[in-house]
C-alpha cells in the first residue's frame, strides 16, 4: 500500500462519510456547508489525480459559486426538510441498488486504475494531444490547448450552457420579473462589519490581479478563462455582500453586466467566424496568423478571455438575481 | 542542509498538532465561541506552521514567494473570519458558556 | 461557403441567441431575429438535403481531423431530422409572434425567444454532431434552455413542471455522461466513427454493455419512453403554446434520433439487439407506452395534457419501429417522426390559438365552440384523424408502415397494442369533437371574441395542409425515411 | 480486483447516494444538492478514468516523463460548468415555486395544487 493509495482512500472515505451525513441532514444550512466541504475534498482528490485544472474549477465553483447560490436559495426558502416518509425512501433505494449494481458489474471491465496500458492511454489521442500539441500549438498545459483548440465547439458549447443559465435565472428572478425596485436596507450587506470591510477593500484589488492571472497564465499552468471568470464573479459578490448590492451595482451597473454576457460569447463566436472568413474552418486559429502556433496562441488567448467575460457576467447577474430578489420581498 | 530538514520537520509536526488540537476542540469545547477559537487556530497556527515548514523545504524562490503570499493571504483571511464568525453570533445573541453550564 | 453548410447550420441559430438578449429592448426584433434563425436553418437543411446523397459530409472543428477535434456529419440519417426541426422551428416562429405577445408579458418575451434560439441550436448541434462528448454539451444546451421555457408558462403548474423535468432531465444526462464513460474507458476515443471501429473488438465486454444501458436509460428520459415519461404531460401542458409547439415536435424526435444513431453507427445493431436484449425492451416499452398513453389522453380534462399524453402512445410507435432494427421498421420509425412531428406541431398550435382565445383549453370549455372557431377545430379533426390513422392522413401513411414492418418481423402482441391504441386514440379525438361540436355553447359566452390572428391561424394551416399532403403522397418523407434507414443500417454509416 | 478497481467502486458508491438523495427526498432544494452528488461522482470517475500511476499533471515540462491523460480533464471542466448552470437554474426556480406555493417540499406543493 503506496502513501498515494492511503491517501487516496481516506479521501475517498471522508467523501462517502460527508456524502452520508449530507444526505441524513434535514438541517438545509448544514447540508449546504456540508456538501461545500464535500467540493473542497473532491478539489484535493482531483489534485491527487493530476487533474489540476479541474481541482481549481471545483473549488471555485463547488466550493465558492455554488455554495453562495445555495445560500441565496435557502435564504429565499425554508431551511427546514421534513421528513422523508418511508414509502418514497424505497424507489430510490431500489433505483440507486440496480444502477450501483449495473455499474460495480461493468467495473469488472474496466481497465485496472491508473494502468498505463489502458485503451484510453494506448490511443493515437494521448500523443497527440501530449506531444503532437507541442509542435503544433506550443502550449505547456494541454488541458488548455484540448480545451481551447482540439474541442473548442466543446467550449463554446459549454459557454452557451453558462449563457442559457444566466438567461434562464434572469427569465424566472431577474429585475424583469419585478420592474419596480423598492428595495430596503437588510443585513445581507453585513455594513455593520467594519474589519470586514476594511479587510475586503485591501484584497479586493489582488482578487482581481490573482483573476488576470489565471486568465493569462492559463497557458503556462492550471487556470484559464472559466476559473478567472468565476475568480471575477467571487469578487463582485464579496464587494456586494460586504459593501452592499447598490453599492457594488454603482461599481458595476447593470447594463454593463447584460452587455458583457452576450458580448463574450459573441467575441468567441466571432474568432471562429473570422477563420472561417480568412479560409479556415470554424475556430482553425491557424489562420490568424502566418505562423500557425502564433495564430494558435491568439486564437487561445482571445477565446479564453472570451470565456472569462461570459462567465464572470453571468455569475454576477445570477448572485444579484438570487440577492435582490430577497430585497424586494 | 541537515540543520534545515530538522527544522522543517519540527514545524511541520507543529502545525500538524496544531490542526489536529483544532479538530479536536471543534468537537470537544462546549459552545460557539469556543469552538470558533479552535478552528481558528487550524486557519492561524497549523497552516501557518506548515507553510513556514513548507518554506524550508522549496527547491525555488518562485515557490517560495508563491507560499510567503499564501501565508500573508491566510494571516489576513483567518483571523478576519473568526472575527465576523463570533461578531454575527453575539449580534444574533449566541449565548455565552459559563463554568457548570450545559454543553450545546 | 457551401462547404460551411453544416457548421452554418449550427452556428447561424446559436449567433441569433446573444443577438437576441442585446436587442431586448426591441420586442418585435428579438422575435425577426429568431424568425432568422428558423430561416437560416430550414435553408441550411434543404440546402444539406440535397448534397448528401453522393455521400456523408463532414466538417472539421477548428480544422482538427476527425478522432483529434470535433467533427459534424451531416447523412442521410440526420437530414430528415435537420428538416424537421427547421420547418418546425419556422412555422413555431411565425407562430410565437402572437401567442408569446400573449402568454408572456412584454418584459420576458424577448428571453423566450432568446431560449428558443437555444433550444434550436441545442437540437440542431445534438443531430449533427459526430461526437459523444459533444452531443452531451449540445443535449445540455437543449435542455436547459427547455426548463426555461417550460417555466415561462402562465400557470404556476409551469414551475413545477420545469423544475420535475430539470431534476429527471439532468438524470437522464448525467447517465448519458457516465454511458459515454464507460465506453470512453475502454475504447480511449470519443469519436462516433473512431468509437464504432474500436469497438468491434471487444466481444461480451460488460463495461460495454454498461455504456449501451446507461446511454439508452438517459436517453430514453429525454425521449419519453414509458416509464421514463412522466416529465412529459407537464411540461408540454404547461409551457407557453408556442414552446408547446415547437418541443412537442421537435424535442423528443431529436432524442429519438440520437438513439438511432448510437444504436446504430455507435455500437453497432450487432451488439444492441442481437447481443443485448435493446429491441425486446424497446418493443414491450413500446407496446406498453401506446396503450397507457392512449388511456391516460382518454381521461384528460385538458386539451394540451390530452395532446401530451397522445404523444407518449405516438413515441411508442415509433420506438416499435426502430427496435425490430430493421430496414422497414426503422423507415417507419422514421416515416412516423415526421409525419407526427408536423401532425402534433399542428394539435399544439391549435390548442394554442383556443388559449388565446379562451384563456384556457379545458375541453369544458370548449363546448359548442365548434361553430364559432370553425379553421381552428376544423384544423384539430383533420389533424386528430391522423393521429387515429385514418386514410387518408399522414398518421395512415406511417401506422401503415408500421403495421407491415411489424407483420414481417412477427411481433403480433405489438401489432395487437398498435391497434387497440388506435381505438382509444379514436375515443380520445372524439372527446374533443364531442366537447367542440355536440355541447350547447355556455350561456354566458361573450358573443364578441377577438379574433384568432391570422398569423397563428396561418401557421397551424401550414402544418395540416402539409399532413395532408403527406398522407395523400408519401413520397417525400418515404424516400427520406427510406434514405435514413438505408445510412443507418447500411455500410455507408456513419 | 479490489486493488485495482477500489477507486471505482468507492466512486460508484458516491453517485448512489446522490441518485438516491434525487430520487427519494421531497425537498427540491435537497434534491439540487443530491443531483450535486451524484454528478460529483461521475466527475471524479472521469477523472479516475485518465489517470496514470506515477504520472503528474499534464502540463509539458522537461523533466516529467509520464503524464496523466488530458482529455478527461477537459470533458469534466465542462460538465462542472454545465453542474452548476444546472444547480442556477433549479434553484432559480425552487424560489420561484416557494414564492408562489409558500413551500419547497414537492409533495406539498402537488397538494396544493389539487386543493386551490
Amino acid at each position: 500500500m503506496t502513501v498515494f493509495t492511503l491517501i487516496n482512500i481516506s479521501l475517498l472515505a471522508i467523501l462517502v462519510a460527508t456524502a452520508l451525513t449530507v444526505s441524513r441532514l434535514r438541517a438545509l444550512y448544514e447540508a449546504a456547508m456540508l456538501s461545500a466541504l464535500f467540493s473542497l475534498v473532491t478539489a484535493c482528490l482531483f489534485v491527487l489525480l493530476d487533474a489540476v485544472d479541474v481541482a481549481f474549477t471545483e473549488a471555485a465553483v463547488g466550493v465558492g459559486i455554488s455554495t453562495v447560490l445555495l445560500l441565496g436559495g435557502l435564504a429565499l426558502t425554508r431551511s427546514r426538510e421534513a421528513v422523508t416518509p418511508r414509502r418514497r425512501r424505497l424507489p430510490g433505494a431500489a433505483v440507486a441498488i440496480l444502477a450501483g449494481g449495473t455499474l460495480v458489474y461493468a467495473s469488472q471491465d474496466l481497465p485496472a486504475f491508473g494502468s498505463a496500458d489502458s485503451p484510453v492511454q494506448r490511443h493515437p489521442l494521448t500523443d497527440t494531444y501530449l506531444h503532437q500539441s507541442q509542435e503544433d500549438i506550443g502550449i505547456p498545459n494541454t488541458v488548455t490547448s484540448v480545451l481551447a483548440s482540439y474541442r473548442g465547439l466543446d467550449t463554446l458549447g459549454e459557454l452557451l450552457v453558462v449563457f442559457t443559465a444566466g438567461v434562464a435565472v434572469l427569465a424566472l428572478l431577474g429585475p424583469l420579473a419585478h420592474p419596480v425596485d423598492a428595495r430596503r436596507r437588510d443585513d445581507l450587506d453585513l455594513v455593520d462589519y467594519r474589519v470586514l470591510r476594511v479587510i475586503s477593500a485591501m484584497l479586493m484589488p489582488f482578487i482581481l490581479l490573482f483573476a488576470l492571472y489565471v486568465l493569462f497564465h492559463g497557458d503556462f499552468g492550471p487556470g484559464g478563462g472559466f476559473q478567472a471568470g468565476v475568480i471575477f464573479a467571487a469578487g463582485f459578490v464579496l464587494y456586494g455582500l460586504v459593501f452592499g448590492l447598490d453599492k457594488a451595482q454603482q461599481v458595476v451597473p447593470r447594463v454593463v453586466l447584460w452587455a458583457l454576457i452576450p458580448f463574450g460569447l459573441l467575441l468567441y463566436l466571432g474568432v471562429g467566424v473570422v477563420n472561417m472568413l480568412l479560409g479556415g474552418s470554424f475556430l482553425d486559429y491557424d489562420t490568424l496568423s502566418s505562423d500557425p502556433a502564433a495564430g494558435q496562441h491568439l486564437g487561445i488567448l482571445l477565446v479564453e478571455s472570451a470565456i472569462g467575460i461570459t462567465v464572470a457576467a453571468v455569475m454576477t447577474t445570477v448572485f444579484f438575481s438570487f440577492a435582490n430578489r430577497r430585497a424586494t420581498r | 542542509m541537515i540543520v534545515l530538514d530538522i527544522a522543517s520537520v519540527v514545524l511541520l509536526a507543529a502545525g500538524a498538532l496544531f490542526v489536529v488540537s483544532g479538530g479536536v476542540g471543534l468537537l470537544r469545547f462546549p459552545d460557539f465561541y469556543t469552538r470558533v477559537h479552535a478552528a481558528g487556530i487550524t486557519d492561524s497556527a497549523g497552516a501557518g506552521l506548515i507553510l513556514l515548514g513548507l518554506l524550508l523545504r522549496t527547491p525555488s524562490w518562485e515557490t517560495g514567494v508563491r507560499l510567503l503570499v499564501i501565508m500573508l493571504f491566510l494571516a489576513l483571511t483567518g483571523p478576519t473570519a473568526s472575527y465576523v464568525l463570533a461578531f454575527a453570533a453575539r449580534r444574533d445573541g449566541v449565548p455565552i458558556w459559563r463554568e457548570g453550564d450545559p454543553r450545546r | 461557403m457551401t462547404a460551411h453548410l453544416p457548421a452554418l447550420q449550427v452556428l447561424v441559430p446559436l449567433g441569433c441567441a446573444p443577438l437576441c438578449l442585446l436587442l431586448r429592448r426591441f420586442r418585435t426584433v428579438t422575435w425577426l431575429v429568431f424568425l432568422l434563425a428558423a430561416l437560416s436553418s430550414l435553408a441550411c437543411a434543404v440546402l444539406l438535403a440535397t448534397r448528401v446523397d453522393d455521400g456523408p459530409l463532414h466538417y472539421e472543428m477548428g480544422g482538427w481531423p476527425a478522432p483529434y477535434g470535433i467533427e459534424f456529419v451531416v447523412a442521410g440519417f440526420n437530414t430528415p431530422v435537420l428538416l424537421v426541426v427547421s420547418v418546425v422551428a419556422v412555422v413555431a416562429a411565425v407562430y410565437a409572434r402572437r401567442s408569446v405577445g400573449d402568454e408572456v408579458d412584454d418584459r420576458r418575451a424577448p428571453l423566450v425567444y432568446t431560449c428558443l434560439c437555444l433550444t434550436l441550436t441545442g437540437l440542431l448541434g445534438l443531430t449533427v454532431t459526430g461526437d459523444v462528448f459533444n452531443a452531451f454539451v449540445f443535449l445540455e444546451i437543449s435542455s436547459l434552455s427547455t426548463y426555461a421555457l417550460i417555466a415561462m408558462g402562465r400557470r404556476r403548474r409551469a414551475l413545477l413542471a420545469s423544475f420535475r423535468y430539470l431534476v429527471i432531465g439532468t438524470v437522464g444526462a448525467t447517465f448519458v455522461l457516465i454511458g459515454i464513460g464507460f465506453a470512453y474507458a475502454v475504447t480511449g476515443t470519443l469519436n462516433m466513427a473512431d468509437l464504432a471501429d474500436r469497438l468491434t473488438d471487444l466481444d461480451g465486454n460488460r463495461a460495454l454493455y454498461a455504456a449501451v444501458v446507461f446511454v439508452f436509460v438517459g436517453l430514453a428520459v429525454k425521449m419519453a419512453v414509458f416509464p421514463l415519461h412522466a416529465w412529459l404531460p407537464a411540461a408540454y401542458g404547461e409551457a407557453p403554446s408556442a414552446v408547446s409547439t415547437f418541443l412537442a415536435a421537435a424535442s423528443t424526435k431529436v432524442a429519438i434520433y440520437v438513439f438511432c444513431r448510437f444504436a446504430f453507427t455507435v455500437f453497432g445493431a450487432g451488439l444492441v439487439f442481437t447481443t443485448m436484449p435493446v429491441g425486446e425492451v424497446g418493443l414491450l416499452l413500446a407496446a406498453l407506452a401506446m396503450l397507457v398513453g392512449s388511456a391516460a389522453a382518454c381521461f384528460q380534462r385538458d386539451l394540451k395534457y390530452l395532446l401530451a399524453w397522445s404523444s407518449v402512445a405516438q413515441i411508442g410507435y415509433i420506438v416499435a419501429g426502430i427496435s425490430l432494427a430493421t430496414a422497414a421498421g426503422v423507415s417507419a420509425g422514421y416515416l412516423h417522426v415526421i409525419n407526427h412531428a408536423v401532425i402534433k406541431g399542428a394539435l399544439f398550435g391549435a390548442a394554442g390559438l383556443l388559449v388565446l382565445r379562451l384563456g384556457s383549453a379545458r375541453l369544458d370549455d370548449l363546448a359548442g365552440l365548434g361553430r364559432r372557431m370553425p379553421w381552428t377545430f376544423a384544423a384539430i379533426v383533420v389533424t386528430g384523424l391522423g393521429l387515429v390513422g385514418v386514410p387518408p392522413t399522414a398518421g395512415f401513411a406511417s401506422k401503415w408502415a408500421l403495421v407491415s414492418a411489424l407483420l414481417d418481423a412477427g411481433a403480433w402482441p405489438v401489432l395487437v397494442a398498435v391497434l387497440a391504441s388506435s381505438l382509444l386514440a379514436l375515443v380520445y379525438v372524439g372527446r374533443i369533437v364531442e366537447a367542440a361540436w355536440f355541447r350547447d355553447p355556455p350561456a354566458d359566452l361573450p358573443a364578441d371574441q377577438p379574433r384568432a390572428p391570422v398569423s397563428m391561424v396561418a401557421a397551424v394551416w401550414a402544418l395540416v395542409l402539409l399532413s395532408v399532403y403527406f398522407g395523400i403522397d408519401a413520397s417525400l418523407p418515404g424516400g427520406l425515411a427510406d434514405a435514413a434507414a438505408a445510412a443507418l443500417l447500411g455500410t455507408g454509416g456513419a | 480486483m479490489i486493488g485495482t478497481h477500489y477507486v471505482y467502486w468507492l466512486l460508484f458508491a458516491l453517485m448512489m447516494i446522490g441518485l438516491y438523495v434525487v430520487i427519494s427526498h421531497g425537498n427540491l432544494l435537497k434534491k439540487l444538492i443530491g443531483l450535486t452528488l451524484f454528478q460529483v461522482g461521475v466527475f471524479l470517475f472521469f477523472i479516475s478514468i485518465g489517470k496514470v500511476d506515477g504520472g503528474s499533471a499534464p502540463i509539458v515540462s522537461d523533466d516529467v516523463e509520464t503524464y496523466s491523460h488530458p482529455l478527461p480533464q477537459v470533458l469534466i471542466l465542462t460538465a462542472i460548468v454545465v453542474g452548476v448552470a444546472t444547480l442556477a437554474v433549479g434553484l432559480g426556480l425552487a424560489v420561484r415555486i416557494f414564492e408562489t406555493y409558500g413551500t419547497v417540499e414537492e409533495e406539498d406543493v402537488l397538494e396544493r395544487d389539487t386543493t386551490p
